[in-house]
């Protein structure tokens, strides 16, 4: 696609029209995975370890047998054997083995008549255990002495002599860091840490699967992605994909943790025992906070060398990121990626390693890796700022990547809007509002490399000129809309007259997940791909009832017109006129898209904060938030800044008062909404946002994703804010007030 | 020949070597080629990766590729 | 275990249901009268998602058993809307983008209501406070507040 | 479990009297089904209290204090001026406790016999000298209200013991309290830290104190020594200062997920003395 073709003067891109399945949500109607109930449905219940690390002696369920209503009871014993990677982990995380590896553990399940039975008798299911040592931290985890949780799983990119729980070693970089570093004027390292957190998706994890004896399921799920869940729920099940169909009902929120099987395939092997009869599983809150996927929990060293002007010449970063009992789930090489992806230094040395721990198998959480990567460099470039006397927002304009520079991971940069943000965050009111005591100012930026995945979209027309989208990526923020708006804009109709459609996994070819903020940009540019493709039909239509070479046939305002005087004189044949005659002139007409789609369009932002700080009491109050990223082009610009400012205060929570606590028994104490602290309205003020546009040539409408940067600079900008209030750094997440105020009295005794 | 560099963790298949020359007049040819130049690398092509061509991902393999043009292989990453 | 027979009125409408002792009213209303327009998010009242109105009162269902229900009026998202007229609230919700998963909508617009019935004109703040019951991690709440700031003034206008 | 609607008080302590199993009382719930919900408690009986005649009046008492019904919930309170004229730090107490939903439910009586030593509403009842009356197989008794929690959890009910109404003394002149309490955001924690302050102030001069800390001590508790720091000051910097000082003495926190016991210690003595401060002012009638 040309440049010049990514115009501005679209006739429905950029427009707010009400989303498509906004009637639904506002009555109640729409149908989430709890919502969703069959005939002669039964009702699950899951047995999980209390002890974050211990062998599994005996399982006795007879008791819960004997309860009349009690249909079947499964436990890994019930799972074939045999699996080996990322299957064999899977199916270990759906149902441990010998061992229970994290307090939440899921050891045995129960199918029962109703939900308090299947709880009863989950209850009168007695384990045995025999409780082995435990480590949760990621620095104690790989110190000497720590319990080996999984002997022998380490990659062999791990250098000698590290703990066998240091599973995986990555490096890489460029320039010579010791004459980067020689060159500056101030060289600073620290050690910065952050705590594991939840995706905290309002919504816990449901679903309704049936499976017969013969092996053929189906299953009704709140996902992000279907086939992801098709494919690993098959894997773990040993049963053949084809023979699983999976339905995504509407879902409450993912952000990640729903790209993943946690519990899903007990229902479905539940069913199988229970003589095919559907079975409903439901987690509870405290069941999705300890048996779902949280974030890893990190420990950085980070070294950066500036010169009074700003310019940074050397940067060096360790990482150690523990990411549960699981190999493969710490998202280093992202962590890495997004470390100094903001700048353009000469010397940069990246290393990291992935740690195991007695937690549970991380999942991904918006923009994984990138909000510690950015707390810990953005803080450190923050901390030489103010040591220097350096403007924030000019220091990083000063050392910005740019179009066309070497990014930090390797390849060149193409079209990027890092400096169009950092100068419309330095351009709005927000940077210049007055401050009072106890008060400060925290910028940062922040990043992801976006993702497009395999994609699949079809479109239909009606016999009324009406157009069906089958997409696969469900809709957890406003993409019906964005979709459908794409989709007209290229047909040349109304809005109203598409209707987006989220199919299950019979209808497509395999979809990846709403996930890599790529649902508007992958599902978007598919479903433009095909739509033209019906365009070229309904031309070639038009074409043969006029008697005239399709190519002299043009599409334009959704109608068929003959291109120029040359081609003949007849009137436009309209998309609703072209589909009422289909049936007579060839038959249904449609258009279908399938790719890799490549041309995925970096996203950048830089967010800028207010907060106080109460001295006596170490409480954070956000003044006033400013989210500026590049869209590239914003579709539905309501659903981009709903992005920008959900991310924001995801990444606010992340800041201050979200982790978990996990007692000395290696318990998680807080597996509630009480005691798990994410933002509440009244902890927030209006979050403003910019949307910076600079168009991804990869994309027909310029398109690329904006769901993920916006939780990367909350981190490091609130750090740098309370370090402006109070003149205390805090260098490990959350900024609660028990450590605020101890860096600020330690301030005041050093 | 086409010049690809290589994410670390594939720099112990290589014996080391962050950046290696492959034949190959398109991007299909230039994967083929590094498979059978470096055998360790297989199964990590096979299992997918993110090609960066001149800065933009590429997934055609039928892409044309010439001396010159920066090719990264990177880790394929999806996020949340 | 022995259920209990409970009769009250949901949306106006008479309904009557078998309560286990131990279920609670969310229980009853999704599992027995097949409204699953509240949702559960939590089971501890610290998410807001349940939100119903019982005999006018704001309240958790997940907080109320479904026995104490007897003789009772429940209000639920569901009852919102007359017929195909839409509350202000639901329109403005739509109107400014104030939903994301869409999951905790029900609860916050029964709570906005709720809220409405008793504050015509709430500022900022009391919205923000009346709601940090009713969590939502999509949004960022702005555009919640903007909806419910929004409803209020047409409903004043049109009063 | 069974699930009871007696409808005197008398009936429902003779009901919890003959149970043999585990029983709760059930006035607002938001703490019984929480329990009932986490499989931490499931009560074989279930006593639900709403049903008795006079729970949910609030009343003025003969010697002008007030009687308040056990099912009378936080929102109500709030709404009560001249309740509110009266006690507004008790009542500030009580509309700290969870959501307005929450509030649409929670009563003064089941947050005190939660037995959290964090209870928001307990600090401002027992610096106010509030008193509970408990209602038993033996008839009643009048008991003050710090007399309730043994300990996280615990109370001094004995089986078959109910608590059948809340009674706040006679506000008299001068009079004004206050409660505040530490938390990380600013609704839907679990206090970290709480202090009530209720005084006097007769010439300028505080007169009578009482000052009740929450969630520095198995139970809250009432700090003598805190209030006799302010009696007979105009609360002056250095009375503030002997206050801060006392209430950081008489705490003898624990660190837990909540807080650190070095944060807990020190911030209790903030919050005594902020709270101290506006209790004198609306003493003084400057302030609401």
């Amino acid at each position: 696609m040309a440049k010049d073709e990514l115009k501005t003067g679209y006739r429905l891109i950029g427009t707010r029209p009400d989303r498509p399945d906004g009637l639904d949500k506002v009555t109640g109607r729409a149908r989430y995975g709890a919502d969703i109930t069959a005939p002669g449905m039964l009702h699950a219940a899951v047995v999980r370890s209390p002890h974050a690390h211990a062998r599994i002696i005996k399982i006795d369920a007879s008791k819960a047998l004997a309860l009349p209503g009690v249909k079947a009871v499964i436990t890994r014993a019930d799972f074939p054997t045999g699996l080996t990677g990322e299957d064999w982990n899977l199916q270990e995380n759906t149902m441990a083995g010998d061992v229970a590896l994290y307090d939440g553990h899921a050891v045995a399940a129960v199918a029962a008549t109703t939900k308090l039975l299947a709880q009863d008798a989950a209850l009168l299911i007695e384990v045995e255990y025999e409780i082995l040592p435990h480590v949760t931290d990621v620095d104690a985890a790989m110190a000497p002495g720590a319990p080996a949780i999984r002997p022998g799983s380490a990659d062999p990119s791990v250098p000698e002599g590290m703990h066998p729980n240091v599973i995986r070693y990555i490096d890489f970089g460029h320039g010579d860091l010791a004459a980067g570093f020689a060159a500056a004027d101030l060289v600073r390292e620290a050690t910065y840490k952050t705590e594991a957190t939840h995706q905290g998706y309002i919504e816990p994890h449901a679903c309704l699967g049936q499976m017969g004896a013969d092996g053929r399921g189906e299953m009704w799920v709140c996902t992000q992605g279907q086939w992801y869940i098709r494919r690993m729920s098959a894997a773990v099940l040993g049963i053949e994909a084809a023979n699983l169909r999976v339905t995504p009902s509407e879902i409450g929120g993912g952000f990640g943790g729903k790209t993943t099987i946690f519990m899903e395939p007990l229902s479905l092997a539940l069913s199988k025992k229970a003589g095919g009869r559907p079975v409903k599983l439901v987690m509870s809150r405290s069941e999705v906070f300890r048996a779902t996927g949280p974030t890893a929990s990190t420990s950085m060293d980070v070294k950066i060398g500036m010169k009074k002007d700003g310019t940074i010449t050397a940067g060096q970063v360790y990482f150690r990121m523990q990411g549960g009992a699981f190999p493969g789930m710490s998202p280093i090489s992202e962590a890495l990626q997004c470390a100094f992806a903001c700048y353009d230094v000469p010397a940069l040395k990246h290393e990291a390693v992935e740690v195991l721990a007695n937690r549970p198998k991380a999942a991904a959480y918006r923009a994984p890796g990138s909000p510690m990567a950015a707390f810990a460099v953005e803080s450190m470039v923050d901390e030489l700022c103010r040591e220097l006397g350096l403007d924030p927002i000019a220091t990083r304009l000063k050392n910005a990547a740019r179009n066309g520079s070497k990014s930090s991971f390797g390849p060149s940069y193409n079209q990027i809007g890092l400096v169009e943000s950092l100068e419309a965050a330095r351009a709005h009111p927000n940077y210049a509002a007055p401050l009072g005591p106890n008060q400060g100012r925290g910028v940062a930026s922040g990043f992801w490399m976006n993702h497009g995945g395999e994609t699949s979209v079809s479109l239909a027309i009606g016999e009324d000129g009406t157009v069906g989208v089958m997409v696969g990526t469900p809709d957890v923020g406003g993409s019906r809309a964005s979709l459908a708006l794409m989709t007209a804009e290229t047909l040349g109709i109304p809005y109203e007259n598409v209707r987006v459609n989220i199919v299950e996994t019979g209808a497509l070819g395999v979809n990846e997940p709403t996930h890599g903020s790529r649902a508007t940009f992958a599902s978007g540019k598919a479903a433009v791909e095909a739509a033209r493709q019906a365009i070229g039909e309904m031309c070639r239509r038009a074409a043969a009832e006029w008697g005239i070479d399709a190519d002299a046939v043009e599409w334009k305002d959704g109608a068929a017109h003959p291109a120029g005087p040359n081609a003949g004189k007849f009137p436009p044949l309209t998309i609703a006129e072209i589909g009422a005659s289909m049936g007579s002139t060839g038959g249904p007409i449609s258009g279908h898209h399938e790719s890799v789609p490549g041309g995925v369009g970096a996203s950048f932002g830089a967010h800028v904060v207010d907060v106080e700080v109460d001295p006596e009491t170490g409480r954070t109050t956000v003044l006033r938030y400013l989210v500026v990223q590049d869209a590239g082009r914003a579709i539905h610009p309501a659903y981009v800044e709903g992005q920008y400012q959900g991310g924001a205060v995801q990444g606010i929570g992340w800041a201050l008062n979200e982790e978990y606590v996990y007692g000395t028994d290696g318990r998680l104490q807080n597996s509630i909404f009480l005691d798990y602290r994410v933002p509440v309205a009244s902890d927030l003020p209006m979050i403003d946002t910019v949307i910076v546009e600079v168009p991804n040539p990869g994309h027909p409408y310029g398109v690329r994703g904006v769901g993920e940067t916006g939780i990367t600079p909350p981190l490091p900008a609130m750090a740098s804010a309370i370090a402006a209030a109070t003149g205390a750094r805090l260098r490990s997440l959350p900024m609660s007030p028990p450590k605020v105020l101890a860096a600020i009295r330690a301030k005041g005794r050093g | 020949m086409v010049e690809v560099n290589l994410w670390s963790g594939l720099r112990r298949l290589t014996d080391g070597a962050q950046v290696v020359s492959v034949e190959g007049t398109t991007l299909r040819e230039v994967l083929r080629n590094l498979a059978v130049t470096h055998p360790a690398l297989e199964p990590t092509l096979k299992s997918g990766v993110s090609v960066s061509l001149n800065g933009v991902i590429e997934t055609n393999l039928s892409t044309p590729i010439s001396a010159g043009d920066e090719v990264y292989l990177i880790h394929r990453v999806k996020g949340g | 275990m022995t259920k209990i027979h409970v009769s009250a009125t949901v949306n106006g409408d008479p309904v009557e249901y078998l309560a286990d002792p131990r279920e609670s009213l969310l229980d009853c209303l999704r599992d027995h009268l097949g409204l699953t327009g509240s949702k559960e998010g939590c089971g501890t009242g610290d998410c807001g998602a349940c939100s119903v109105q019982l005999d006018g009162v704001l309240v958790c269902s997940c907080l109320v058993l479904g026995a104490e229900a007897q003789g009772k009026k429940i209000e639920t998202v569901e009852g919102l809307s007359r017929g195909e007229t839409l509350h202000p609230l639901q329109r403005k919700f739509i109107e400014h983008a104030a939903l994301q998963c869409g999951f905790c909508t029900p609860g916050i617009l029964v709570a906005a209501k709720a809220l409405l019935e008793q504050n015509p004109d709430p500022n900022e703040s009391e919205i923000r406070f009346w709601l940090a019951g009713n969590l939502c991690r999509c949004t960022g709440y702005d555009k919640i507040i903007r909806a419910v700031q929004d409803a209020a003034a047409e409903m004043r206008g049109a009063a | 479990m069974r699930y009871h609607t007696p409808k005197s008080f008398d009936e429902a302590a003779a009901i919890a009297a003959k149970a043999d199993g585990k029983t709760r009382f059930l006035a607002g719930g938001t703490d019984v089904l929480v329990q009932l919900r986490a499989g931490m408690v499931t009560p074989d009986d279930l006593i639900d209290i709403k049903h008795i005649a006079g729970v949910s009046d609030i009343a003025r008492t003969a010697d002008g204090g007030w009687r308040i019904g056990v099912a009378v919930s936080g929102a109500e309170l709030g709404r009560h001026a001249a309740l509110c004229a009266d006690w507004p730090g008790v009542i500030e107490g009580m509309n700290l406790v969870g959501s307005t939903q929450v509030q649409g439910r929670a009563t003064l009586v089941g947050n005190l016999c939660n037995g959290s030593p964090a209870a928001d509403s307990v600090p401002g009842l027992i610096a106010a000298g509030a008193t509970v009356t408990v209602t038993g197989p033996k008839g009643s008794r009048e008991v003050a209200v710090e007399a309730i929690p043994t300990g996280p959890g615990k109370t001094v009910l004995a089986a078959g013991e109910v608590i059948s109404a809340v009674t706040l003394p006679a506000r008299g002149t001068g009079g004004g309290d206050a409660y505040l309490r530490f938390i990380p955001r600013t609704e839907m924690d679990i206090a970290v830290v709480g202090a009530a302050v209720n005084l006097r102030v007769v010439g300028g001069r505080i007169t009578e104190a009482r000052v009740a800390l929450g969630a520095v001590a198995p139970t809250v508790i009432l700090v003598p020594e805190a209030a006799a720091a302010i009696i007979g000051t105009d609360l002056n910097d250095a009375a503030l200062a002997a206050l801060t000082a006392a209430a950081e003495a008489a705490a003898k926190p624990i660190s837990d997920k909540r807080g650190t016991a070095a944060f807990r210690k020190e911030v209790v003595g903030v919050l005594a003395r902020r709270a101290a401060l506006i209790a004198f002012a609306r003493a003084k009638g400057e302030a609401k």
